[in-house]
């Protein structure tokens, strides 16, 4: 299989969704680009571990994953005007 | 926030424990180490903090006690590392006994967690240090910003 | 590989200078956790995965909620 | 007029000293010393770790760590200090 054409159309549908996070209007709408750049990295993570055959890379892409939503609660909970 | 988040917040704090830990204990065979581990760790706090609030958190999880875990970390390692001043300074004392003793063949190999010989101790020993640290500045951060009264 | 190692750079470059110029500091902020994002996907490919597993967990949570509190309790505009 | 000479210098400066320091520049991935290779070869026999970086962190740069500790434990008293002591002052 040739996973580097696979991580190069990922790449390029990152910049599409970062082309909205720079002139998206409004905080909501950066915030929804911003979660989906943060899938999209995660499957990239995984596609390369795989590319370079280690079975240790994958440990990179579980703590993305496990961490990656914590700023977008930040950033709602801001949009929503709570206090922390 | 609301019940969904806090629900699956206190589901997956247990599970960003485990690996953070299983990171800082596996930090001399595959990649990671005090320092990563650590964060995970205090990113897991992070998420307690905004799914239930800093004035519920402060009721269980004090910066007096994250600052004792903090310091006991740093004298863990300090220690370890005065342990071995009998040869030199940060000496590797434990290769060959039988604590983390275990000595690995050169080359690639798959690894063995009895390894290592003073590594794994300083691991957890910054690992506790990073842990407690970045969670009281965060902690005392968001207690600070929610003790005022703000207008807008 | 050579495609990633050029697309990956001027993307970090383009938010540098976006995080840079911004007047909002929450859009700033937004920019930020994807430039720590991107910079941890560059570290991985240079094959550095401890770097990458700290700069996803200093860069992902750490950061942007010191950075979120703070603008809680300050101005949002600059 | 003077402020954008002034950009325009900066400008050309900074292009300049990025160019040169491309001519200047080791090619990638060679090693800058024969330290590197020392460690390489023989950490798994002296540190019995298999994690280079973990045996370059807490073995042979000891003191590094012990530096970056200290840095860590000075940040987060400082922070502690500042945030209590106005937080008491604000409630009495």
């Amino acid at each position: 299989m040739n996973w580097l054409a696979v991580v190069v159309v990922l790449m390029v549908t990152i910049i599409i969704a970062l082309a909205r996070v720079f002139i998206g209007p409004g905080a909501p709408t950066r915030l929804v680009a911003f979660d989906t750049t943060n899938t999209l990295v995660v499957s990239g993570l995984v596609l390369v571990a795989m590319m370079f055959e280690h079975v240790v890379f994958i440990d990179v892409a579980i703590v993305y994953a496990l961490l990656s939503f914590i700023m977008t609660l930040y950033v709602a909970k801001y949009i929503g005007g709570a206090r922390f | 926030m609301s019940k969904i988040v806090r629900t699956v917040a206190n589901q997956l704090i247990l599970f960003v424990v485990i690996f953070g830990l299983y990171v800082i204990i596996q930090g001399h065979v595959t990649p990671g180490g005090g320092f990563q581990g650590g964060a995970i760790i205090a990113s897991g706090a992070v998420l307690l903090i905004v799914a239930s609030g800093s004035q519920e958190i402060k009721t269980w999880l004090r910066e007096r006690r994250l600052s004792v875990v903090e310091s006991s970390g740093a004298l863990l390692f300090i220690l370890l590392a005065f342990a071995g001043i009998g040869t030199v300074f940060f000496f590797n004392f434990l290769v060959g006994s039988r604590l983390f003793g275990g000595i690995p063949s050169v080359g690639p190999n798959p690894g063995d967690v009895w390894t290592g010989g003073v590594i794994p101790l300083m691991n957890l020993g910054v690992g506790l240090k990073v842990m407690a640290g970045l969670s009281a500045v965060v902690l005392a951060l968001a207690l600070f910003s929610g003790g005022e009264e703000l207008e807008e | 590989m050579g495609a990633l190692y050029i697309i990956l750079p001027l993307a970090l470059i383009a938010c540098a200078v976006f995080v840079a110029v911004c007047r909002d500091l929450l859009y700033a902020v937004v920019v930020l956790a994807v430039l720590s994002l991107l910079l941890a996907f560059q570290f991985y490919l240079l094959k550095a995965p401890d770097v990458a597993i700290a700069e996803a967990g200093i860069g992902a949570a750490v950061t942007t909620a010191i950075f979120i509190i703070c603008i809680r309790a300050t101005e949002r505009r600059e | 007029m003077r402020q954008f000479f002034g950009w325009l210098s900066l400008v050309v400066l900074m292009v300049f000293l990025v160019i040169g320091a491309l001519f200047i520049m080791r090619p990638f991935g060679e090693p800058p010393s024969v330290m590197d290779d020392y460690i390489i070869d023989n950490a798994q026999e002296e540190a019995a770790s298999n994690n280079v970086v973990a045996a370059v962190l807490f073995d042979y740069r000891g003191f590094d760590t012990l530096g970056e500790a200290t840095v860590l434990f000075a940040a987060v008293t400082g922070a502690l200090l500042v945030l209590r002591a106005s937080h008491k002052k604000e409630e009495t």
